[in-house]
């Protein structure tokens, strides 16, 4: 066990899997002897060679593509997309054929890759470096996506992804990368996919979240707490296949819930959950589930950043207004 | 080295038949066995027959929407004749004589075209990837698979097609992109047959070849007669062995016509000159072959006719065995989008299963 | 007025922006000399040249990325894409650039562009030929996207369309090219963006859906109707920005409602508009929202295709129960 | 023609000056007129003293992640310098020479990069299109702008710029090719500076020269020496013509070399040689153009001091004016999202409006 940030435990787990399966290999932009734009495989070039962690010119569809057929062809291939903001090169060889071989081989042909990508604002980037637009990917039947929320979590996750037999989307909370560190196993362990973490226990709301939101969802249910009104909160950690089932039983309890969202409020991940409530809990809501999301506009850059990411106080206040309602 | 002495800037084109089965550079001619070449001319016939039987399933509606390969047989299958066993084969949608050739049973293809996903479950073994429908997307795949192999020290090979059309998307351009740099062992063929629809080639790219395009990714590149076999069978072997010797991927252009129309919703009519496909009727790769078969001494009228109804005859059973062929079954369709089903899925099946009626089924 | 089915009406309709505009043009693969796969732009090419009607070479992003400069540089270029299936090659050029340039340069630069693409199952089509996926383009802000239900709809909101000075993405459905006819103005007319239409008032179900989903609904309205079951059938016909207050302001009167999207379930648009109505209207609801959707899956090939497709059985099912509730 | 002169394929580099500001090839030299060289030298001395600022700004948290121009002057305002009044300019973002040299106002660049979109409100009449950061994307776009001036018979070019590490994206190629086919009057310009942050050219692409892709594409290409901005200036001239007589677009690949850091971000120690860039120091573009216009008795030490006080002068009102400009409103974030609000997006505005403490702004 060491003090790891999301970076090493990320770095960690990629260095343990490289060593248990010489068919893991790391390809992308700036992954080799860069170590990648956020250092998350650094050393790997080092350690494992120019063959397994592969440079590649700038070409996210081919990337992509390559990791394909890598997987097809027995790799467990972990592509970087450098920003999620760019990942959307990459949409149509996801789509259209990582999400699909399986089904259209009748199982024949599988695609045991993994895509990692950062993703999120509230780092005061460029544009296109900012983005949280998960829900692209979620909707896509054959594709799981993976979001962690703190070091320990990111290694274990991740672990699983890449010996999941189907393509994964991981995606990397970036403001989370360096925020805090925890205790996390040196060696190999795993966290299952397709299974939320009930972070907290709670009576009276359901605050549910994934990735760089869980540090915010986690100071405003300290604050409700401590006027008394006790949250249960949920990670939501894989957001597809969604483990919404999670939710709608703890919304029966509570009667009342939050969803919070960083990415824009339209067809995001929160209002499928809030569907799936509706569909399977409605007569125990007692109020509203209320999405704390941003709003529908394109990430501002820096200066208007604020505007755009949530911060704990919206959503200690949508807490607040849901146990009053 | 072929690509040397046929230098793309320098316009030759690589050509070892003429239409009489005449060899048009003795030294050229590939040593193959008559037991080959007689499997070679077996296996082109197979596919016309084939192929014309798809088109008139599809008229009947007992097949969807189709892609003749009438034309461009030599194309796919001397790049696939110069394939060794385990060697991988990423096509498109218009290489039926290399499949066959490669070993994928008729039955397999007919299921695909007549809408059954079990089609595309290839026998196990079998290095070939199921059609890829969205233009040149197969490319990067065939990267990441020829990667593969490398790394695994494994000798083989991966064999990718597209076509003309292929070649303006830039799924093309980042798989021979990277290639280059990866020296993966791969042969890219590009089907030049003159046409994607509507747009001819000379309106695809500015460029004069297609072949031309491989200096742009310092591969070699080669331009070849793609209704003559042997041509496309001796380029593909150099490359293959070039490959495999680690020194890197080639990309071939196989000049061909698309005498049919795009698919049989198409109507090629509309947008170019019949006499154009006449004068390409002259090229027929089959005639070709066959004329240098006989030329050769291993052909003769008998045979040949022969070689005709035993095609005819395997048409038939595929068609009818892939007819009686199971519709996929509700589960069918669900049990395939991850290698367990996940419980919100099971619940959403078994909510289908109960919703639907009996008249819903079709 | 003369009948036309929606390919002729959006012919026409092309046809009328072409004569009056002289910066609209047609780009694609195939819309020129062969007048579109779906002989959508036929004739086109002959009436007013090749500079206009554009046969582009095969590759759709720069399809999506050329109309994007053509709009920035003064025209008001429609851009046809294939099927939809192929639209995800434009993903980037749509979501980094069309979408973004108006606030990127704060309006200085606008993209007053179309994308129109055929869409959805249901004609035993090849893989890639069916798909559903508005969602991927309604979730992203400063596009728009429009869904026509019938050959007058398509000709008007087409217009709009293209005089609209944001991009808009219009999706086809194919299904419906050639359904049905029905009485359409020769000359050029528009109907607004961005409202939904209350195809039926009624009482008892509010009945949501648009595109191909609406003759079903009209089917299974009636089926309903001859049971005593009042449906309220409303065509949302812009999916963004989307009119959700009609479906709200409905739903505030019948208090149930069935939502019908031929895409699959997860993250699509009825998710939103049930989470709208969850936040609007919870208080109203007599019964939980339902939806009618393809499962998640990836859309099958002919033979399995009626597992996926929707038919007016299971809207009128769906209708009975929650009208039961 | 420049283009057939200096064929990539036969491997030589336009160049016009040596390092000492000698005139190498004579005939090539272009009559510009002192006033014109003068204000060339004035806006390089700018665009790197703004550029030297802009590092520092970050250093201090007054500015984001910035991608350093140091080096590439010449390449990017050669260029600018051919264009005519009016004609477009589609830039990546390490163009500054060149948008100083069209007329771009020193303040929106601050204001970019910054973070305040307000930098990229560039002013009315101006033809320039925002940064474009994913990579080699602006290139489709700048072939549709110079489609729609072509259609109005306007006679204007459009000059689009991307890097290297952009020729391997998918963009690129649909983009030259879609051109080639078209003949839009498009001069593209690619900055080679060897590195695309630390992948170094020759993994970029295993074609020896960025310029030879103009074959792929039926284009012309020519590689020129990009820290030499008179070849510079002649190769976009020439092209420029070309493309302005409807005879199509040019690829130039302007040789150069990234100084400094990819961004701010960046450690380019952790990946190359410190001796590479110490060797390219002797290359300097303004060095090279200020050794020309000595040579000619255009420049001397006095004067150029003044050009080097005044460019500092200018970014330090430059940087104070941006400084001093307003953050954005929340309005400012919502109103540009489409051309009218909708009604939805309003009620979600004003919900945030209400939503937001005094302390979370910022
Ligand atoms: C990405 C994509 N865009 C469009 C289509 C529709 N389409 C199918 S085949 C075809 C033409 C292909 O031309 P070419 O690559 O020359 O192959 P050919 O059909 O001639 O064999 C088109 C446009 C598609 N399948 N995929
Ligand atoms: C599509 C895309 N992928 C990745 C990035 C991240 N990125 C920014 S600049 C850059 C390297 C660009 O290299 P090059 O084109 O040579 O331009 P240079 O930075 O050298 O000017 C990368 C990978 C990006 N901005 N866009
Ligand atoms: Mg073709
Ligand atoms: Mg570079």
């Amino acid at each position: 066990m060491s003090e790891m940030n999301m970076v090493s435990a990320l770095n960690s787990a990629l260095a343990n899997l490289m060593e248990e399966d010489p068919s893991v290999v790391l390809l992308g932009e700036d992954v080799g002897k860069d170590g990648g734009v956020f250092r998350v495989t650094e050393g790997l070039f080092d350690r494992f060679g120019g063959n397994r962690v592969i440079d590649t010119p700038l070409a996210e569809a081919a990337i992509a593509g390559m990791a394909i057929g890598m997987a097809l062809n027995g790799l467990r291939p972990v592509a970087e997309i450098q920003f999620m903001g760019f990942s959307y090169l990459t949409l149509n060889q996801m789509i259209s054929h990582a999400s699909r071989l399986r089904n259209r081989s009748r199982g024949r042909f599988t695609v045991p890759m993994v895509m990692r990508t950062p993703y999120g604002a509230g780092v005061k980037a460029l544009e296109h470096h900012s983005e949280s637009t998960e829900s692209l990917y979620v909707q896509i039947p054959g594709l799981k996506v993976v979001v962690p929320s703190s070091p320990r979590e990111a290694k274990g996750l991740l672990i699983s992804a890449v010996r999941d037999p189907d393509p994964v989307v991981f995606l990397e909370p970036t403001r989370s990368y360096r925020l805090f560190k925890e205790e996390v196993e040196g060696t190999s362990f795993s966290i299952p996919l397709g299974r939320a973490r009930t972070v907290q226990p709670g009576s009276d709301v359901t605050v549910v979240g994934w990735g760089a939101m869980m540090p915010l969802i986690a100071k405003a249910a300290e604050a409700a707490g401590s006027e008394g009104i006790s949250c249960e909160v949920i990670d939501l950690r894989t957001l597809s296949p969604m483990d919404s089932a999670a939710v709608v039983n703890s919304v029966r309890r509570t009667g009342r819930c939050v969803i919070v969202q960083e990415a824009p409020r339209t067809c995001g991940v929160a209002a499928e959950l809030i569907a799936r409530i509706n569909e399977e809990a409605l007569l125990s809501l007692e109020a509203p589930v209320v999405r704390v999301t941003a709003p529908d506009i394109v990430v501002p850059l820096p200066q208007g950043e604020h505007y755009y990411y949530l911060n704990a106080n919206r959503i200690y206040d949508a807490v607040k207004r849901v146990a009053a309602f | 080295m072929l690509t040397d002495d046929y230098d793309p800037h320098r316009g030759r084109m690589l050509k070892v038949l003429d239409q009489n089965g005449k060899v048009v550079e003795k030294a050229l001619e590939p040593k193959l066995d008559d037991s080959v070449l007689e499997r070679a001319y077996r296996t082109m016939v197979l596919s016309r027959a084939a192929d014309e039987k798809a088109v008139i399933l599809q008229r009947q509606g007992r097949l969807g929407a189709y892609p003749p390969n009438h034309g461009q047989e030599a194309a796919s299958m001397g790049p696939a004749m110069a394939l060794e066993e385990g060697d991988w084969l990423v096509w498109a949608f218009r290489e039926l004589a290399g499949l066959l050739w490669k070993g994928l049973p008729l039955l397999n293809y007919y299921l695909y075209w007549m809408g059954n996903e079990e089609g595309s479950r290839y026998p196990p073994g079998l290095n070939i990837t199921p059609a890829s429908i969205p233009v040149a997307s197969q490319m990067p795949i065939s990267v990441g698979i020829a990667y593969a192999s490398a790394l695994r020290s494994e000798n083989r090979v991966t064999l990718a097609f597209c076509g003309d059309g292929g070649t303006s998307e830039g799924d093309f351009h980042e798989a021979m992109n990277v290639s280059g740099v990866l020296r993966t062992p791969n042969v890219f063929v590009v089907q030049n047959n003159q046409w994607a629809i509507s747009v001819p080639r000379s309106r695809q790219t500015a460029a004069p070849t297609i072949a031309q395009k491989a200096c742009a990714y310092g591969l070699k590149g080669i331009q070849v007669d793609g209704n003559d076999l042997l041509a496309m069978y001796i380029a593909t072997k150099e490359a293959a062995e070039r490959a495999r010797r680690g020194e890197g991927p080639t990309l071939i252009e196989a000049y061909t016509y698309r005498m049919g129309n795009h698919t049989t919703s198409d109507d090629a009519r509309k947008y170019r000159l019949e006499s154009e496909a006449k004068g390409w009727e002259l090229r027929d790769p089959i005639s070709r072959l066959k004329a240098y078969l006989i030329s050769r001494g291993s052909l003769d009228d008998d045979r040949e006719k022969q070689v005709w109804s035993d095609a005819r005859e395997a048409v038939e059973k595929a068609v009818a065995e892939a007819e009686g062929f199971p519709p996929p079954a509700l589960e069918d369709v669900f049990q395939y989008t991850y290698a367990e089903m996940p419980s919100e899925l099971k619940t959403e099946m078994d909510r289908l299963r109960a919703e639907l009626r009996d008249g819903d089924k079709g």
